[in-house]
């Protein structure tokens, strides 16, 4: 069984990464890649959908702050959608929903994209 | 751990410094802490807390080494489920840390430093010491309130 | 470092926070540190100090993100070569650390520790602060004796 | 200019590791690569030759501890040869001369291995 995975797929005007099982201090490496990738390819406006990840260290949460800087400062943003109430409390209980849109539902994220794009 | 007869240990394990055993060691701490009556969420999230401990003897302890061992003991007595994790690289006492202000942390977009600071707010206790065997002693303390 | 009629600022430049770097900051430090008058050999050893200090801020400080900066000043006054190194990323003041017992490293074959270590064997002076605007400042100084 | 290179060659009964250039934070994971093939092949007499390494942090002194172990565990050990005045320095500084042999000539260091292995 693979502890981890993720894919990414297009959603214009955002990209979106998939996130599947446990992301710890051995995974979160491979989600670092794949950030490093949309930024590499300037792509910018990025939701994260965790309908599927079962856990998240503070491993996973170092790599959206590694990131949120650059993206941001791009006009871009790291949405972050569809947490189960597990995940959501380890966000929660540092705070992260300061920093970090956290949105139930994909569709949201997207159409925040949308409207922000339109301005 | 001292010799106690209230105490029951309930694993006893060495295991390889290795960010691939932490899966494992999620699943015993969650497991045990369930059936000694936490529920599911406290249990998901003292896992979350040994985790972030592990990671850090993997990490810092040992640089990354990953021919080291430490250990891990759980073991409960009354009301307490109690996690020692024992190794014998470089010393470090996480109460010798500052609290981290969140505000500043998002304010300069930093980066690491979070899985002390999410091992304290979970756990009731936290001790360290060095033993005379000069080796790290980690003791972890949860009471089932 | 305070504005005084006696320093002369020999080097200030913000640094991506990224290991590539080290190169270049350990040529300007041997560089300017024989300028002002040290032997080749201290020298080196100087660059080396500094090497270390900014690998921790890359790695600890900014814990390895690339898109950080930090400032590297060298400024020089009588006998005194200061090198001033700043960051915004996590506070951490290295005079905390306990004093490394090499033959207990040794012993256990520990890795890493060792950077803090070498800073204090090289450097006459390492003095940490936090700044007024929350920056973690870091003086090296070396005496031209 | 590369920073660092280094090469692997057979000179039996050990191998042997030419390092070149500036071995630091930056360069030590290729040298920690470069052990870990070694280890992978079960090859646990291994030498290292300085000759051409023109510096050296604490990251590079790390690789050595990292490996030095397991190594001797297999009966093998990681011998030091011909290093420069100011590389043997650093090493000299932190009291590594305890833990490793260092010889100024890389046949020594092979020699000391052919002995050892007829006893
Ligand atoms: N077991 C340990 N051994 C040595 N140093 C440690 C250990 N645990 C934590 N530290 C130190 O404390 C710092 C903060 O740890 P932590 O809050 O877990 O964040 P992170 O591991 O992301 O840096 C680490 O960067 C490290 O310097
Ligand atoms: N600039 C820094 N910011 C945060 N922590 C640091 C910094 N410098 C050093 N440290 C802490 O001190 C420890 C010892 O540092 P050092 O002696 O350089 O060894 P190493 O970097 O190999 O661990 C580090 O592991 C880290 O926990």
């Amino acid at each position: 069984m693979s502890q981890f995975t993720l894919s990414v797929r297009e959603s214009p005007p955002a990209r979106v990464i998939d996130l599947t099982g446990y992301l710890d201090a051995h995974t979160a490496p491979q989600l670092e890649e794949a950030f490093q990738s949309l930024l590499n390819e300037q792509q910018f406006n990025i939701i994260v959908n965790f309908r599927d990840l079962a856990y998240i260290s503070s491993a996973g949460l170092g790599v959206f702050m590694a990131f949120v800087e650059e993206v941001r400062s791009n006009s871009g943003d790291i949405k972050l959608a569809e947490m189960s109430p597990k995940v959501y409390n380890v966000f929660d209980l540092l705070g992260f929903p300061m920093l970090y849109e956290i949105y139930d539902d994909e569709q949201k994220a997207r159409a925040k994209f949308s409207n922000e794009g339109s301005c | 751990m001292q010799s106690d007869s209230k105490y029951i240990v309930r694993f006893k394990e060495g295991i390889l410094s290795r960010t691939e055993e932490l899966h494992r060691i999620r699943t015993v701490v969650e497991d045990e802490a369930v059936r000694f009556g936490f529920d599911r969420e406290t249990a998901f999230r003292m896992a979350l807390a040994v985790d972030e401990a592990c990671t850090n003897i993997i990490k810092h302890s040992y640089s990354g080494n990953p021919r080291k061992k430490f250990e891990m003991e759980i073991c409960t007595g009354n009301d307490r489920f109690v996690v020692v994790l024992t190794d014998y690289g470089r010393s470090f006492n996480p109460n010798s840390l500052p609290k981290l202000d969140m505000k500043r942390y998002f304010e300069l977009c930093m980066r690491g430093g979070l899985g002390v600071h999410i091992i304290k707010l979970v756990m009731d206790d936290v001790a360290y010491h060095i033993t005379d065997a000069h080796a790290n002693e980690l003791r972890l303390v949860k009471y089932l309130t």
